[in-house]
């Protein structure tokens, strides 16, 4: 057994324990700490994922001492180790970007609280992509759930409770469900381990028994984590959530804690349910129009958005329907593709908010529109990636976004006919629809202010962490835009890993 | 059916109160009826798990004079993801608790809907 | 020549515009800067065209079988060319009318950064080439609209950039069904479609072409796309003329004869519901914006309505379906190109001396302004077609494209009647205007024009030259139609 | 290529002394000079054009527009009857405008475009092909515009306008069938008799019914045909007289012959003959006729008057072709002629009197004839002939009119023709002459002691003098003119 097969059982203990040491630590000492966790992590699944592309298939690892299909364990394959990749770094740039205002924004005494968080986190996060095993899923989504509204509430104000309330709520009623589809599931296969109930699954499906409770298995999962990653029209909460916690927090929300919910469906789907069984159920079917539904309401919505969090927030809902769109297609391809998005949207979404709060720190801390003219000329940096990040969710080619446009719309002219009109014309409605809110935004902050306003003179200078950051995610959009063939390798070999 | 029914005695009443406690969640508008509702949704999926595990007949997994015949004992794991669950559960309310209290020291108020407009006059009064 | 060569004309005035952005010249200097990169630019485009590198260059390798590329075929060069010849001469008039501005820098950073675009337009080897520089030109030239910063300019902008973004977004899907329903995304004349792929799915097919007709043909402000245009004409001049006259909307044009000749092929679309459909809306576009041209009394937004037809007037050739309608497009694109370029130079220079902006508010500036109005009727002759100059050679193949394929589809015919009723609506916006100017009515105010005359030799030149070119092209384009021949049937 | 070299100097000749003029406007010193400059170009243009006529037949390309499209131009007996008339009217007009053009502003620029559109007709009545002729057609357009609104008074310049709309949209239409011919393989070059009945034109015959008509109503705008009148009463009275005067005599007779080469020169007589078209033709032409004269029996001002009797008399001559025979294409070929010597006279004269006494109204012109007395019998001459009173060349030429029309025996129409012709006649009798009767008996109010010579010099009356002799001369000795007729005639049929 190699030395790195173990990294990833290493990151996911890492982060608990920096989190408990950080309980005595004082706000900058936690800071120091996560942020060399969170860049370990990021190092241990870059080699871990380094090591599973070499090695060409996956492996589970065993974590405890009890062996399947009693015992708990990991499983790495590509998918997981890239997507760990990905979000390891995404959060250290989210940190990294909103650092400033973590210590701005929350009390002196609560800092090291803060970081604790994102080391419980991070260490959810990575369990989630890594488990093997549905039921400690589940524990980690509730740990996630609780992190999450923890970081969203940490700010203390009014408005930032209230969301952390209505997220509560609205994530406990998506455990809820998801809980009781497990036990339910436990029931009728009696694993918890994901291949010894897949294979009872295949066992039950060939001898075509608990049909209907398998029906409702499928769809209290689905049900539950869609409510969980905010699909419409169960997004109610996300325009507070992400609109009114401090900046780091909803970058991370935004861009990881949601798309993680989607990963396990996606895993569930696969590793558990088996996809042919999915798609008899026509549960996609669902997931696609109510994907189809998002993509334009979130758009609409956030082009009555009066103020420029809310209208990234509701992007955000109209992103998350392009990726059940995408799993909606049944097609493999179509899967690769709403993966592929959800990682091109967790680099995106950080950069739109860690830019966002960049030209609104540029505009007095006021965030609606007009305060924002000329924010780009007084932070350039943050214009130049607001800039970037919103061609990017247009789908200018070269950007990532344009390649999960593209991948989008392939993979549907490769499945059922009746889906591959709607899907093309609501991608391209939509896409028009993102114009309108981005493109109005940009041409608004690159408009200079007419006469000597309030702002006269005002030069915002990112900090060095903020502009490596913001650096970073640019970088990355452009490589996700443009190298983007072995990324797509990957993301198909991953899949095939998980049949 | 009805023989079905019976045996599934302590499903059923765990749907029945998973509904209960779901809507409760869902639907009420007093936060602490809301955390009850989570608990009841919870503890309707414990009481789930538990009846799945329950073998007519049989003690619980716990070592009786050594003897380790599995077909002595019920399934084990229903009562260990229970325990997981509860822990879950009760820091979970912890949490929402926490929560209740910092938005009733804020508002004065458990009834959500007030809190959204009391929050909204004080929007509007900076 | 070796194909990377090809970079060159597509780069360098992207990071010659870059570069000046940094260098914070004087004015003077810039434009010496701007006019020898242009130059230069121009040069190495138009020694490529004639020593054509046959190889394709790829620079990105998107995914499998999507890349990045460029290559130099007779159409791309046609347009290069044109955009080559062009760009010089817009430069030096805009230095002179940007002279009085604020923000010149950025601007110029704009200006030249939209050369390179262009460029990449006309030599883009595949569609999804076509369409990154498609989307780019929308971005860098967006700026160049709301230059002015007004809230007019601003608000024109936005407008422009929506329907171009959307066009695109539509033309998108085209993108999308050709890199899978075609044998290669690389254009090739006759069409990329794999018939057996697409097998029953024809009625689809015809469907997104008229979708990515629509969606290429927002830039080329097709009814019931055209609103941006007009708007947008807010614009200083030399964007209006360059950019509205030749860079965008014709890339518009541009893409539409790529997306039909050379992916779905002319032979896929003839005959069926969408060649109809395609027809009809050159067709209404061509009516629309003649009437409407001769409905608006602002000088420049005449122009722009006049843009819209005249546009459609190429769209027209196009959807004849035949070699001899992309002859007709080809020759409408760079006889337009040129005169309306001339038309909205000499609009620009009254602006830029008198600041007038209306049409009846013109009697008699022709005799303050000679040159430029001598430019300016001459163009706008040609605009109406009339023999002796270039418009009716362009005009004229349109129709007989038209009536060729007026033998399978009497409907064509209507494209004639079409033709020759803007041409007389032509006659009517276009010849008030000049009659106006040259012979002002007897009770008209002269003093309000005292002190108005040319410009400087800036602006002049290019106008003489396009007015020369018009008429030049006009009596003789023998060489010419025979080049644009051979493009139009594929073998250039 | 000597005659390419001549014919280019013929056209370019007046076209770059036009361009000379217009740019040294208000430049020149001594009028004296300038008015021998013009006389000298007009008498070199004419001499050319004289040689030219001499040479004898000839038809070459001149350039290439496009791989396809090129400019041809052609001699033969149509070119050189419209070349010289033409060429004939501009120098008499242009000796008459030496006068004239001193009352009015800006003359240099006028007599710059009369220069060029003189070039410009040259080349339109050498054009051998379809193309070259719509090329000079819309040049002739263009360039004679500044001619309408040369005095650039708000109606002058609204007329020039309705002007131009209307010559453009007909030509327009016109264009339509060149597009259509030239599209299904005709229109290479003009052959006598025509050539759409070959087996190389694909077109079909309904649509080139259709197209051919287009191309009549199209040009015939230029001749004033009804429904395409309009432009012509408003556009002709507003230029200066000797402007007005080349309009209704030689501007008007271009569309006439746009018309004869597309009918007898491309279409052929036999492929029109007997169709809904010429009916058609010869309907539009009549009502034309008719509806000409009764709006000059009604008009009260000389000029507007001269101009409605225009819109009647081109379509005399229209009417002749629609005949489709040789006694119409003579009566037509004879009229155009007469007309042209006729009409130039008429607004010639008419100018006089504006020039020396300023009165446009009929009404004011009593006892005009003692003050200029050659004026006016210049202009009850002329009168009398274009009335067609014999032995006056207007009954020559009307008598073939009507010879031809009874010879197609075409129902209704065979007689028809003759007797609106008669009637046309009684009415251009009823407008001419009261004109003169009013010049000469002005009745016994008219105060005889106020009366003063005002005639005016000779600039003005030769030119008049001559068309009249011209036009007395042509009707007593018709002979061997109507025989040179009668041959075209022969052989375009």
């Amino acid at each position: 057994m190699s030395f790195v097969q173990n990294f990833p059982c290493f990151s996911i203990v890492l982060c608990m324990v920096a989190g408990i040491l950080s309980t005595p630590m004082k706000g900058k000492q936690a800071k120091n700490l996560t942020l060399v966790v969170v860049t370990l992590v990021a190092l241990m699944s870059i080699a871990t994922l380094g090591y599973v592309i070499g090695t060409g298939e996956s492996y589970t690892y065993m974590m405890g001492r009890f062996p399947a299909p009693w015992g708990n364990e990991i499983r790495v394959g590509i998918l997981e180790a890239l997507t760990a990749t990905v979000f390891a770094l995404v959060m250290l740039f989210s940190l990294l970007g909103g650092m400033d205002h973590v210590f701005k924004d929350i009390n002196e005494s609560k800092i090291n609280l803060y970081f604790i968080l994102v080391d419980l986190l991070l260490s959810s996060l990575l369990a989630i992509i890594y488990t093997n095993d549905l039921f400690t899923g589940y524990v980690f989504v509730e740990i996630n759930t609780i992190a999450a509204c923890g970081m969203i509430m940490i700010r203390e104000s009014g408005r930032s409770l209230i969301a952390a309330t209505r997220y509560m709520v609205m994530s406990l009623i998506g455990s809820g469900l998801f809980l009781i589809s497990l036990a339910m599931l436990y029931d009728i296969t009696g694993h918890l381990l994901m291949e010894d109930a897949h294979e009872a699954m295949i066992r039950l499906t060939q001898s075509g028994q608990y049909e209907i409770p398998l029906l409702v298995i499928i769809s209290l999962l689905t049900v539950g984590l869609a409510i969980k990653s905010g699909l419409y029209p169960f997004h109610s909460w996300m325009p507070d959530a992400y609109g009114y916690s401090t900046i780091s927090s909803s970058s991370i929300l935004s861009s990881l804690v949601s798309k993680s919910y989607i990963i396990l469906l996606i895993k569930i789907f696969y590793r558990v349910i088996g996809f042919d069984t999915i798609i008899t159920s026509k549960i996609v079917n669902v997931l696609f129009v109510f994907g189809l539904i998002g993509m334009i309401m979130g758009s609409v919505s956030a082009i009555m958005a009066k103020d420029i969090y809310k209208m990234i927030a509701y992007s955000s809902v109209a992103q998350i329907g392009y990726v059940y769109m995408g799993i909606g297609l049944a097609t493999e391809a179509g899967m690769a593709a709403a993966i592929f998005h959800i990682l091109t949207h967790a680099i995106t979404k950080s950069l739109l908010f860690l830019s966002a709060k960049g030209l609104n720190d540029a505009s007095g801390r006021k965030r609606v529109y007009p305060a924002l003219q000329g924010a780009a000329f007084r932070n350039p940096l943050a214009g130049a990636a607001f800039a970037v990040g919103s061609l990017s969710m247009v789908g200018i080619p070269m950007l990532a976004g344009f390649i999960s446009k593209i991948l989008f719309a392939t993979s549907a002219l490769g499945s059922d006919p009746k889906k591959v009109l709607p899907t093309l014309i609501v991608l391209s409605v939509s896409t028009i629809l993102n114009a309108v809110y981005f493109l109005h935004t940009v041409v608004r902050i690159y408009t200079p202010v007419g006469e000597p306003g309030e702002f006269k003179g005002v030069r915002i200078h990112m900090a060095v962490g903020a502009a490596a950051a913001l650096f970073c995610l640019i970088a990355l959009n452009f490589v996700l835009g443009l190298y983007s063939q072995p990324i797509t390798d990957l993301i198909q070999q991953g899949i095939q890993m998980f049949a | 059916m009805g023989p079905n029914l019976w045996v599934n005695v302590e499903e059923i009443a765990a749907v029945i109160l998973f509904g209960v406690g779901f809507t409760t969640l869902l639907l009420h508008k007093n936060m602490i009826k809301k955390i009850i509702g989570l608990n009841i949704m919870d503890t309707a999926v414990y009481l789930f798990l538990a009846a799945m595990g329950y073998i007519d007949g049989r003690v619980a997994p716990i070592l009786v004079n050594g003897n380790t015949d599995v077909n002595l004992y019920i399934n084990p794991i229903p009562s260990g993801l229970v325990l997981t669950g509860i822990v879950v559960s009760v820091s979970v309310t912890a949490l929402m608790l926490s929560l209740t209290i910092r938005l009733y020291r804020k508002y004065r108020s458990l009834d959500i809907d007030e809190i959204l407009i009391r929050m909204q006059r004080e929007e509007l009064k900076k | 020549m070796s194909s990377v060569w090809l970079i060159i004309p597509v780069v360098l005035p992207i990071l010659g515009g870059a570069l000046l952005s940094l260098l914070r010249l004087p004015d003077k200097k810039r434009n010496l800067f701007l006019e020898i990169l242009v130059l230069v630019n121009s040069a190495i485009a138009i020694a490529c065209i004639c020593n054509r590198p046959t190889e394709e260059l790829i620079l990105f390798q998107l995914t499998g079988n999507l890349d990045f590329a460029l290559r130099l075929d007779g159409l791309g060069s046609v347009f290069a060319c044109l955009v080559a010849i062009l760009w010089p001469l817009a430069t030096l008039y805009a230095f002179e009318y940007m002279r009085h501005e604020e923000r010149t820098t950025s601007f110029f950073v704009f200006y030249t950064m939209t050369y390179g675009v262009t460029m990449g337009i006309a030599l883009a080897e595949n569609l999804v080439t076509m369409y990154l520089f498609y989307e780019l030109l929308t971005l860098v030239s967006v700026y160049l609209v709301m230059h002015p910063m007004t809230k007019k300019a601003i608000r024109a902008s936005r407008t422009y950039l929506y329907y171009s973004i959307g066009g695109a977004a539509f033309a998108f899907i085209s993108l999308i069904f050709i890199i899978v329903l075609g044998n290669t995304t690389d254009f090739t004349y006759g069409g990329v479609l794999n018939l057996v792929k697409i097998g029953g799915n024809t009625q689809i097919m015809l469907f997104v072409y008229l979708m990515a007709f629509w969606g290429f043909g927002v830039k080329a402000a097709v009814f019931p796309f055209q609103g941006w245009l007009p708007k947008a004409s807010v614009a200083p001049t030399p964007v209006t003329a360059l950019l509205h006259a030749v860079a965008v909307v014709k890339s518009g044009a541009f893409a539409v004869m790529r997306l039909t000749y050379y992916c779905f092929g002319a032979d896929f679309i003839r005959g069926t519901w969408a060649h109809f459909l395609v027809m009809s809306i050159a067709m209404i576009s061509i009516i629309y914006g003649s009437t409407m041209a001769v409905k608006e009394t602002h000088f420049k937004r005449r122009l722009a309505f006049s843009t819209i037809s005249n546009l459609s007037y190429i769209l027209l050739g196009v959807t004849m379906m035949s070699p001899l309608g992309l002859l007709a497009g080809l020759s409408h694109l760079v006889f337009h190109a040129i005169m309306k370029i001339g038309s909205f130079f000499s609009a620009g220079a009254v602006l830029h001396q008198s600041h007038k902006e209306y049409v009846d508010e013109l009697d008699g500036i022709a005799y303050r302004m000679p040159v430029v109005f001598t430019a300016f009727t001459v163009c706008g002759l040609s605009l109406i077609g009339i023999p002796g100059f270039a418009g009716f050679i362009s005009k004229w193949n349109i129709a007989a494209a038209a009536m060729e394929a007026g033998r399978d589809i009497p409907y064509a015919y209507a494209a004639v009647g079409v033709l020759l009723y803007s041409a007389l609506m032509t006659a009517v916006y276009i010849l008030t205007a000049a009659v106006r100017a040259w012979f002002p009515d007897q009770g008209s105010d002269a003093d309000a024009l005292k002190g108005v005359q040319d410009p400087n030799w800036e602006m002049k030149l290019p106008l003489i030259l396009f007015m020369v070119t018009v008429i030049v092209l006009g009596l003789g384009s023998e060489p010419l139609m025979e080049i644009l021949r051979t493009v139009a049937e594929g073998s250039f | 290529m000597t005659v390419a070299y001549l014919l280019g100097a013929a056209i370019l000749l007046p076209i770059l002394a036009g361009f000379l003029l217009l740019f040294t406007q208000g430049k020149w010193k001594n009028r004296t000079v300038k008015c021998l400059f013009l006389f000298l170009v007009f008498v070199i243009t004419t001499i050319f054009s004289v040689k030219l006529m001499l040479v004898g037949d000839y038809q070459f390309p001149l350039w290439k527009l496009t791989d396809t499209l090129e400019v041809l131009v052609r001699m033969d007996h149509l070119t050189r009857l419209f070349l010289g008339m033409t060429v004939a009217a501009w120098t008499l007009g242009g000796v008459f405008a030496f006068e004239y053009m001193k009352h009015e502003q800006k003359e240099d620029r006028y007599f710059g475009f009369y220069l060029i559109v003189l070039g410009v007709l040259i080349a339109l009545d050498h054009a051998g092909n379809l193309v070259t002729l719509y090329l000079f057609f819309e040049l002739m357009t263009l360039t004679s515009l500044p001619l309408v609104l040369h005095n650039l008074s708000h109606e002058a310049v609204m007329a020039g306008l309705k002007y131009l709309f209307y010559s453009v949209a007909g030509a327009f239409a016109a264009l339509f069938g060149i597009f259509y011919l030239y599209s299904h393989g005709a229109g290479s070059m003009f052959a006598e008799g025509g050539y759409l009945a070959d087996i190389s034109y694909t077109g079909s015959q309904g649509m080139t019914l259709l197209v051919l008509f287009l191309m009549i109503l199209g040009f015939g705008t230029k001749a004033g045909m009804f429904p395409m009148h309009g432009w012509l009463p408003t556009a002709h009275p507003v230029a200066p007289a000797p402007a007005s005067a080349v309009l209704s005599g030689i501007i008007t007779k271009s569309g006439v012959l746009a018309i004869i080469r597309v009918v007898f020169y491309t279409a052929g007589a036999d492929y029109l003959r007997g169709t809904w078209v010429q009916y058609a033709w010869m309907t539009l032409t009549l009502i034309t006729v008719f509806m000409g004269s009764m709006m000059a029996y009604k008009e009260q001002v000389l000029k507007k008057r001269l101009a409605y009797s225009t819109v009647s008399q081109v379509s005399y001559i229209l009417f002749g072709l629609s005949l489709l025979n040789v006694s119409g294409i003579v009566g037509a070929l004879s009229h155009f002629v007469f007309h042209s010597v006729v009409k130039n006279c008429l607004f010639l004269c008419a100018g006089a009197v504006i020039y020396k006494t300023g009165k446009t109204m009929v009404k004011d012109l009593k006892g005009i004839g003692k003050e200029m007395p050659i004026t006016m019998w210049c202009f009850t001459l002329v009168s009398v002939t274009l009335v067609g009173i014999p032995p006056t060349s207007g009954f020559v030429s009307k008598w073939y009119l009507a010879t031809g029309s009874l010879e197609t025996g075409m129902t209704g129409y065979a007689w028809a023709g003759p007797i609106i012709l008669l009637l046309s006649a009684m009415l251009t009798a009823g407008y001419l002459l009261p004109v003169s009767i009013l010049a000469f008996f002005p009745g016994h109010q008219y105060d005889y002691e106020q009366v003063q010579k005002r005639e005016p010099n000779l600039l003005m009356l030769v030119p008049m003098g001559l068309f009249t002799i011209a036009a007395v001369v042509f009707g007593i000795f018709p002979g061997t003119f109507m025989n040179y007729l009668q041959k075209i005639a022969m052989t375009v049929l």
